[in-house]
């Protein structure tokens, strides 16, 4: 077994295993050294991520894709979990169970890279089963604060409908197309309704995990109601995973003519009503959980492009990176203001805070796609492909929508740079606020860097 | 060196509204430049220049006889006016008078020496905006500036033909010189004559846009003289005969101003007859003059419309300035509280040849002058010609009645004159009288030559008919003069009774129509008529049977009231009226665009919420139903 | 050299944002990055050249045909070099403000994207520089305006970003069809990569046309520049109106006329007729209006229309070449003379408002006695609005009008009345403000102050040399240089 | 035929545990649903592996992610219903309102 | 012979899957489900996977087992005795269950799945076997991490007492002040018991 294949994956599982061990150990006042160690098993898997780069090839029996968007994962996934591990130790410093919240990131960050790198639809099952199962209790992680609970209950409870419907999905394409595997389904998958039918029940819970329509009831709740860092994780990280896990089940069946339009549908859906939804949000974390929604549906748009276009799969994972950064920043924000979240409080935070403001508005501005900010070049990379793919209304569409989206990234903006405050603004301070500043540079330098990111980025998938 | 004849003035005059100084230092420096002014004129003649804006627009001057002798009778009349303003207006703003005065001539010789219509055009607009400046000199009081942008509005809109004529010469040759006017046919010359005629007609205070020339009474006196005689007014006149070998082509445009022209020449006389106010009395004058050369270069005579012009710029200009001193010792424009012959008999005297010389009696120029366009309109028909009499004939009666009325028999005032005043009046009727050489072929004959202006031979009938109303409009007028102080007595064997009944009373009554009409023009009728009704009749009581002081001072104030709502009021209320409905209901359906839209997105992102309703079913139903969808797309979509 | 124009203001913009100066440092310190930029521009401009010149190209994603590409032609040079001067004005314009720093901070980095926009050479570059001129508008409009500031920003933001984007797709698409991905200007200018027919240049067009005339504003989709104009701090709005306008009408000639020519000689007319009810529209609503800055906004509509109805000509393919090239040209120039004109227009209102706090016209009169200089100031810019010979307005409305007459006669006869109705409303507002009684309130009212004067004073006198001699920037601008050569077949 | 009766009888097992997951209140019997949808997929994957695979082995791995599934979701379930009644005294659906719209 | 048992038993699965929400207890709906499971193993059994049907009979056996304790233990209504009948959105899931039904039925009926059944002499235990610890190695290891990960996170969430004592105390987000109460909303009167009904048929 080609067990160095899966060196960062299982950094992560040990480093996680590791910080079990050690939460048990440690006196409760220094569980902080478990975000150490967490970041430094994360730092560890990107680096070997890093390192097998090059590598291009199906492993172990063709469950697992060693390609571009894997490494690519490889790379984002655990990077910005990091962020997330810097955003907790003051957030969950009263926490009885401090240090056991790393191994349950690192837990679902693990679950998200094999969601990412799955060429198999068992493994992809599976994969998506420890994304979600992790994923509920670290919306629920505060156990003593009824919203987190609730949040992290509608989490699972969709995400239950949504994996039962994924596990039966599955087996129709299995027994339809007789494999699992995808280097087997790959343009082979057939053509008759009980396959389509399960393709289908694929595709939505992959949409559940991606947070778009229709699986994405649970995004609000979880970024309104689960503890900060824990949302910052939860709308970013199986996002990316399910992205890809969600291209390269595109990239299975090019024989379905209605596909691309399906994806096309959601995406158009998605975007909407997220921005909708969003439009008059009283509650900053859940009017950034909306918005997410609505990035999610920009992000189909690539999807919808695949095999079109060869600029589809570079244009997702772009846009991805940046929507990931971009939405870390904010959720920074919230953080390091302590969870602030009524719209209201944030009146005149540019005199308060001015650090916090200034962040707000470019992640804002960069989700508005507002050049040269980062988010503009993913967007930009998802209309040329879009256009480029002939789905010139989704392009419209997402015009539209964009302009919509300003008008509640510039409700929240507006007060707070043109107001004044009516108190004190508090803040957490510690890593978060260096989280803060760290993802407000890379969000900042990615702009600059754009070029080589955009080159690095892989063109097309195994198999 | 021919373009220092448009800007020396320009920049004189503005170094003289900056240095500023006493009466007599404006005086003198205002002097100067005039008369710096005239002699660049004089020796500008025959001169071209060529200013390049880009390979496509290239101003052009160029100074021929015709051109030259506008363009020296111009800082010839500013001069004395300028010894007339300083000595007489208000020393507040006096440099600023002085100065725009000068500007307002710098833009008066560019339209003369303009050799292409695109710098004609920009002489043009500039006299335009000399003139709302001027008029608008007293901008403390609240008549001046609504009357300053009704006369730039009004003459403006006559512009825009003059932007036809460039438009449709530019279009057609890509050129706008004369020449290349010269060169048009067909629909471009139709556009480009009937454009300037439109243009002309506007300056000129022809019918339909005569009301303006009223309302510029609101400005100083000075102002009114300048603008009346040698500027502004003759602009229209003048390029109509500068452009006549160009434009006659065309059909129909001499028929045009003639048309133009001498209904303006009659309305205008009925109109400056029935006035008791002394500026627009002269006002009216001018129209009618104006029309009278507008019709001779509608008959083919321009050089003689630039002749009368010339006599008419002395005369009128010596008239205002007459009306300006009796005003300043009556202390009223209104004529039947002059009578100031005694008070001011050397005025009296000069006026009286000024007068005289408007009313074509000859020997003086005025005679002459009027009786060479009688004979050119003749040329153009009996009927025109006719017409042309009539029109002589009232402007005897209004001359001399401004005449008698003004400078009559009167009580004695403690009139003490100013010199400059007297020496602007002494210059310009002077003048008037020096021009009555012309009467000598010896003088006219070279002159005309010179200018090149044929001059028109005449019938003897028609010399006679001309005379003989010219006699009996002096003896009106001479009526007229006193019927506004006195009631009509039954004298000359009832012949007052006669003229009183067959004449006076009908005229009496035209007149006040006319006047209405001119004033008001197309009326307001459309959106206060009654109240105009009514205000007419109460005008008419006010200014004819009391005959008093209030009486004439509402008078003329409702006057200037009424010449606000002419045809321009009526434009201007229709515009704010469609301006006021643009900006309710236009731009709120156009605001619609972007409100609407965020308004109907704004509800239904309230509504979609909903379906957000925080309960775990509703969410597997949300799932279940696009599940459902998402097979029925891929089995049966595909 | 055009990098360092672009840059001198950013960087100013980076250390206000950063460093604690005084209030009048900063002030000094954005005015002077202006100027430097200026001064950058004017050596490009002394260099002189045909077509684009002073380029330079510096790689930014190869893989997209993306690179920071400046050059400059004779129309972008002059609209560069006019917004350099207004940003020059702008900022040295006294105001007293709140956080004065970052006041200055945020123009001069509307100064760099502003200059940017003109001198770049680059799709995706002029892109961003199109947005973050919004952004900078929205936050001067939303933190140092006045009345509803919060809601007019936010409404010029959203109304121009959906603008912007709909070019963005258009110039993707653009791109798309070159030959190989490049977002090169000159690349497009030269190979127009849409032929006319089919659907798809028409929708791009439109898109283009939409997203321009938003920011232009041509009717119908104006309503968003009043709210902004009068809530903005004077300076803000002299920007918005002197450089921010032309922005669209600068991509319009640029892009659609340039890139797509025979589309555009496609739709010409109907943009012609856009135009034309814009020019009509702007001036009668501009005439209702009794709010001082409403009025002049609307005469920005007015002008603005003037504009669109030249580059409409000159992409028409009909007519003469002639009448082609008047019309662009006149075009080019109606966007300096604006600029210059509204821009100190705009000026002044700020001064008003710094003096009365109010806009409402009838509660002024009689200024003219208390404040002369601003009175002189005032009627000089407004007959140069109103399009008098002898200043900038004018030199731009007739080859404006004669071009459009060689091509579509009647739209320039009934364009024609909007010099005449302009000519009323802006009269009206002299008189109004200026002359008349002094009311008891505006006793106090203090005339321009030194800095005041000779910065208008500057700007008019720029009005006033193109209007006697235009000769010098019509040169500069080289129109003829820009009808792509579809109009040879005209 | 054989391997339509299974399909058939896993589709019922999979319309009923729908009908219970988007019927029930309780959290419970709602994971009841769940299962029972999960019941069907365990049967169909058996009747494909038996019938139709040709026993493939990656179907009888596949029946056993199917349990992995159910126990995985039934504990993590338990455990927040546990969580949620403990600190909110709710055992059904509709009494977690607070986070909506 | 096996099709009539294998009908039957399906039948069977299905009918007692259907008692699951007819009948009035839970701890009885759990016995249901059970016998649906078992219903189903036997299918397995029959069906030639011997592994998994045995396999699912025992831990679902297990399963509900522990889910009938759990009833009991926890939550209202402890014996599961009396009548209950607790359903939201009624008609709306009858007509989704009956529509699931009849459109993978149709599809069923529609697709010809091949025919291609096991083959009587293999050896399927030794080739799940196989399969496991061979070329499915990473799907096998990847379940158990995520079971180990489901006990971890089960055990945070539900076990009352940790090591330093009661395990949910100070579990909540800081306040939105150094000491102050939270940011955020928090559920109406405290997020007590019951359910105001909110299901619409």
């Amino acid at each position: 077994m080609p067990i160095g294949d899966l060196a960062p994956e299982l950094a992560v599982l040990l480093t996680a295993v590791a910080i079990l061990l050690l939460a048990m150990v440690l006196p409760r006042r220094s569980h902080h050294w478990c975000a150490i160690l967490a970041a430094g098993g994360l730092g560890l898997a990107m680096i070997m991520g890093w390192s097998q780069s090059d590598a291009q090839r199906l492993t172990f029996s063709g469950t697992q894709a060693l390609d571009g968007a894997t490494t690519w994962a490889r790379i984002v996934i655990p990077g910005i979990t990091i962020l997330c591990v810097g955003l907790a130790p003051r957030w969950f410093a009263t926490d009885r169970r401090h240090g056991e919240y790393y191994a349950m990131l690192l837990f679902s960050t693990l679950g998200a890279l094999a969601m990412a790198g799955a060429a198999d639809l068992m493994q992809l099952v599976l994969a998506v089963l420890l994304s979600s199962v992790t994923g509920y209790v670290l919306a629920a992680y505060h156990r003593d604060w009824a919203i987190s609970l609730e949040a992290g209950m509608k989490y699972f409870l969709v995400g239950a409908l949504a994996n039962a419907i994924l596990v039966i999905g599955v087996i129709l394409v299995m027994g339809m197309a007789g494999s699992s595997d995808y280097g087997e389904l790959a343009g082979s998958i057939p053509n008759d309704p009980l396959a389509l039918t399960g393709l289908a029940l694929i595709l939505i819970a992959l949409f559940f995990k991606l947070g778009a329509v229709p699986g994405h009831t649970w995004v609000p709740d979880v970024a309104e109601g689960a503890p900060v860092p824990a949302a910052a994780f939860l709308t970013v990280i199986p996002k990316l995973a399910a992205a890809v896990a969600l291209y390269r089940l595109v990239a299975l069946a090019p024989g379905v003519e209605a596909l691309p339009l399906l994806i096309a549908l959601a995406s158009a859906a998605t975007m909407t009503l997220g921005n909708l939804c969003a439009l008059w949000q009283d509650d900053v974390r859940r009017l950034v959980g909306w918005s997410s929604v609505s990035q999610s549906g920009y992000a189909l748009m690539a999807v919808a492009a695949a095999g079109a276009v060869p600029e589809a799969l570079p244009a997702l994972l772009g846009f991805m990176t940046v929507y990931g950064i971009a939405n870390l920043v904010a959720f920074s924000v919230v953080a390091d203001l302590r969870g602030r979240t009524a719209i209201s409080g944030y009146n005149g935070l540019l005199p308060a805070q001015p650090v916090a403001a200034a962040a707000l508005a470019l992640a804002f501005l960069s989700f508005a796609g507002i050049p040269p900010l980062a988010g503009f070049l993913g967007k930009f990379a998802l209309f040329s492909a879009t256009l480029d793919a002939g789905l010139a209304w989704l392009a419209i569409v997402a015009v539209a929508n964009t302009v919509l989206s300003l008008f509640y990234y510039l409700r929240v903006i507006g007060p707070a740079f043109f107001s004044q405050p009516h108190d004190g603004i508090g803040t957490l301070g510690g890593s978060a606020r260096a989280v803060l500043w760290l993802s407000v540079a890379i969000l900042i330098a990615m702009t600059f860097l754009w070029s080589p990111i955009w080159s690095a980025l892989p063109a097309d998938l195994l198999p | 060196m021919i373009w220092a004849l448009a800007y020396f003035p320009v920049l004189a005059g503005l170094a003289i509204w900056a240095i500023g100084g006493s009466r007599a230092t404006l005086g003198a420096m205002g002097a100067v430049a005039a008369a710096a002014t005239l002699a660049l004129a004089l020796v500008a003649g025959g001169g071209t220049g060529r200013f390049v804006w880009s390979e496509l627009i290239v101003l052009q001057a160029a100074l021929p006889p015709l051109a030259q002798s506008v363009a020296i009778l111009v800082p010839a009349i500013l001069l004395p006016i300028t010894l007339f303003a300083t000595s007489q207006e208000d020393t507040r703003g006096l440099p600023r008078l002085v100065g725009l005065m000068l500007v307002f001539t710098g833009g008066m010789e560019l339209v003369v020496i303009a050799g292409d219509l695109v710098t004609l055009l920009i002489g043009w607009e500039i006299v335009g905006a000399c003139s709302w400046a001027l008029i608008g000199h007293k901008w403390r009081e609240q008549a001046p500036g609504p009357s300053a942008n009704f006369a730039f509005v009004l003459t403006r809109a006559g512009d825009l033909g003059l932007f036809l004529a460039v438009m449709a010469t530019m279009g057609a040759t890509g050129s706008a010189s004369y020449a290349a006017l010269g060169t048009l046919d067909g629909v471009p010359l139709a556009l480009a004559a009937f454009g300037l005629l439109v243009a002309a007609v506007s300056k000129a205070g022809q019918v339909p846009f005569a009301p303006w020339l009223f309302r510029a009474m609101d400005g100083p006196t000075s102002v009114s003289a300048l603008l009346h005689s040698a500027t502004m007014v003759a602009a229209g006149a003048y390029i109509l005969a500068r452009l006549h070998p160009q434009l006659s082509a065309a059909p129909g445009f001499g028929a045009a101003a003639i048309a133009v022209g001498l209904g303006t020449a009659v309305l205008g006389g009925i109109v400056a007859l029935r006035q008791t106010h002394a500026k627009k009395l002269l006002a009216g004058s001018t129209s009618a003059q104006m029309g009278l050369m507008i019709a001779t270069v509608g008959a083919g005579y321009p050089g003689v419309a630039v002749l009368h012009l010339i006599v008419h710029a002395a005369t009128k200009a010596a008239l205002f300035c007459a009306a300006g001193v009796a005003h300043r010792v009556s202390g009223s424009f209104d004529l039947r509280r002059m009578g100031l012959a005694a008070s001011l008999p050397a005025a009296t005297v000069l006026t009286a040849i000024a007068a005289l010389s408007l009313a074509a009696v000859p020997p003086l120029s005025g005679g002459w002058s009027k009786e060479e366009m009688v004979k050119a309109l003749e040329h153009a028909g009996p009927l025109l010609g006719a017409l042309t009499i009539v029109s002589g004939g009232l402007s005897a009666a209004y001359a001399t009645r401004f005449a008698v009325a003004a400078f009559g028999p009167g009580e004695t005032r403690d009139a003490r004159t100013r010199p400059g005043e007297m020496a602007a009046l002494a210059l310009l009727s002077g003048g008037a009288l020096a021009l009555s050489a012309l009467w000598l072929p010896a003088v006219n004959e070279p002159v005309a030559a010179w200018i090149g202006a044929e001059l028109p031979s005449g019938s003897r009938i028609g010399l006679i008919a001309s005379l003989v109303a010219v006699a009996f409009g002096v003896l009106a007028g001479v009526h007229a003069a006193r019927a506004d102080s006195t009631d009509p007595t039954p004298e000359w064997l009832g012949l007052s009774a006669l003229y009183e009944y067959a004449v006076i009373r009908p005229f009496h009554a035209l007149s006040q129509t006319a006047a209405d009409f001119d004033d008001t023009t197309i009326d307001q009728s459309v959106i206060r008529p009654f109240q105009a009704l009514s205000q007419t009749a109460a005008d008419f009581d006010d200014a004819t049977i009391d005959g008093l002081a209030p009486g004439a001072a509402t008078g003329a104030m409702t006057g200037s009231a009424r010449a606000a709502r002419g045809a321009i009021g009526i434009a201007v209320q229709g515009s704010a009226a469609l301006a006021a409905l643009g900006a309710g209901l236009g731009e709120r359906l156009s605001d619609l665009i972007p409100d609407g839209t965020g308004r109907v997105t704004g509800m239904a992102g309230a509504d979609l919420r909903r379906l957000q309703t925080g309960l775990a079913h509703h969410y597997y139903t949300i799932l279940m139903v696009g599940f459902a969808l998402a097979v029925g797309l891929l089995i049966f979509g595909g | 050299m055009l990098t360092l124009a672009v840059l001198i203001p950013l960087l100013a913009a980076l250390v206000l944002a950063f460093a604690p100066l005084s209030e009048a440092a900063s002030r000094w310190t954005a005015t002077g990055a202006a100027a430097l930029s200026l001064i950058a521009l004017m050596v490009v401009w002394a260099a002189g050249g045909e077509g684009f010149r002073a380029v330079a190209e510096v790689p930014w994603i190869p893989a997209l045909g993306i690179a920071w590409r400046v050059g400059v032609d004779g129309m972008s040079l002059s609209l560069a070099l006019v917004s350099a001067l207004v940003f020059v004005a702008a900022t040295a314009w006294p105001m007293k403000l709140h956080d004065a720093r970052a006041y200055y901070a945020w123009m001069a980095f509307l100064a760099g994207v502003s200059i940017g926009l003109f001198v770049t050479l680059d799709l995706i570059v002029f892109y961003v520089f199109f947005d973050l001129s919004l952004v900078g508008m929205y936050f001067l409009i939303g933190r140092w305006g006045h009345g509803d500031a919060q809601h007019a920003a936010l409404k010029f933001f959203i109304y121009t970003l959906a603008g912007s984007l709909l070019i963005l797709i258009g110039i993707i698409v653009l791109a798309l069809n070159m030959p190989t991905l490049t977002f090169d200007m000159r690349a497009m200018i030269d190979t127009p990569p849409l032929a006319a027919a089919g659907v798809v240049p028409g929708l791009v067009f439109l898109a283009f046309v939409i997203g321009f005339g938003i920011k232009t504003p041509v009717f119908p989709v104006h309503t968003w520049l009043p709210p902004a104009h009068v809530n903005a701090p004077g300076p803000a709005s002299a920007i918005l109106a002197g450089v921010l306008l032309k922005m669209g009408t600068y991509g319009l000639i640029r892009i659609p006329l340039q890139m797509m020519p025979e589309t555009f000689a496609r739709w010409a007319l109907p943009l012609a007729i856009i135009g034309v009810v814009s020019i009509v529209w702007g001036s009668i609503v501009a005439f209702a209006q009794e709010n001082l800055k409403r009025r002049i906004a609307y005469t920005s509509v007015n002008h603005m229309g003037y504009t669109v109805l030249g580059i409409a000509v000159a992409g028409s393919a009909l007519g003469s070449e002639t009448a082609r090239q008047l019309a662009l040209t006149g075009a080019v120039v109606e966007m300096i003379a604006h600029a210059l004109i509204t821009g100190a227009l705009f000026l002044i209102a700020g001064s008003v408002w710094q003096r009365a706090e109010d806009y409402h016209l009838p509660n002024f009169g009689g200024l003219a006695g208390t404040a002369p200089r601003l009175t002189g100031a005032a009627t000089l810019a407004a007959f140069a609005s109103l399009g008098l010979p002898g200043l900038a307005g004018f030199v731009a409305e007739l080859q404006i009008f004669v071009g459009a007459f060689g091509v579509y006669p009647w739209l320039a006869v009934i364009g024609l009345l909007g010099i005449l109705i302009t000519a009323a409303l802006f009269l009206r507002m002299l008189r109004q403000m200026f002359f008349g009684d002094l009311p008891a309130e505006r006793k106090g009212f203090t005339d321009l102050n030194r800095t005041e004067t000779v910065l208008l004073t500057a700007l008019l006198a720029l009005v006033v040399l193109i209007g006697i001699w235009p000769t010098w920037l019509l040169l500069l601008i080289d129109a003829p240089s820009l009808i792509p050569a579809i109009g040879a077949g005209g | 035929m054989t391997l339509t009766i299974v399909l058939l009888g896993a589709t019922a097992l999979v319309g009923i545990g729908l009908y219970g997951a988007l019927s029930q209140q309780s959290f419970v019997m709602l994971m009841m649903g769940l299962e029972l949808m999960l019941n069907g997929a365990l049967l169909a994957i058996i009747g494909f592996w038996s019938l139709s695979l040709g026993g493939m082995p990656e179907g009888q791995l596949m029946a056993i992610i199917v349990m992995a599934v159910m126990a995985v979701e039934l504990a993590i379930g338990f455990a927040l219903i546990v969580a949620v009644y403990r600190k909110r005294q709710a055992d059904v659906t509709e009494s977690i309102d607070t986070l909506r719209q | 012979m096996t099709d009539l048992l294998v009908a039957l038993l399906a039948v069977c699965a299905v009918w007692t899957g259907w008692r699951v929400f007819r009948v009035d207890s839970m701890v009885r709906a759990t016995f249901s489900l059970m016998l649906s499971f078992v219903a189903v193993g036997a299918i397995g059994v029959l069906l030639s996977a011997p592994y998994i049907g045995v396999a699912t009979v025992f831990m679902m056996a297990v399963e509900m087992m522990v889910m009938a304790i759990f009833m009991v233990m926890f939550m209202m209504n402890p014996a599961g005795l009396n009548p209950m009948s607790m359903v939201h959105q009624h008609r709306v899931s009858i007509g989704a269950g009956v529509l699931a039904f009849f459109g993978l039925a149709a599809a069923i009926l529609v697709s010809r799945p091949p025919s291609n059944p096991v083959a009587p002499d293999a050896d399927v235990v030794t080739e799940l076997g196989l399969e496991l610890l061979g070329p499915s190695m990473l799907i096998f290891e990847t379940a158990g991490v995520t079971l180990l990960a489901t006990m971890v996170g089960a055990v945070i969430l539900s076990s009352r007492q940790g090591r330093f004592g009661s395990a949910d105390e100070g579990s909540r987000p800081p306040g939105l002040t150094e000491g102050g109460d939270p940011a955020g909303q928090r559920p109406d009167g405290g997020g007590g018991g019951h359910h105001h009904h909110g299901g619409h048929g």
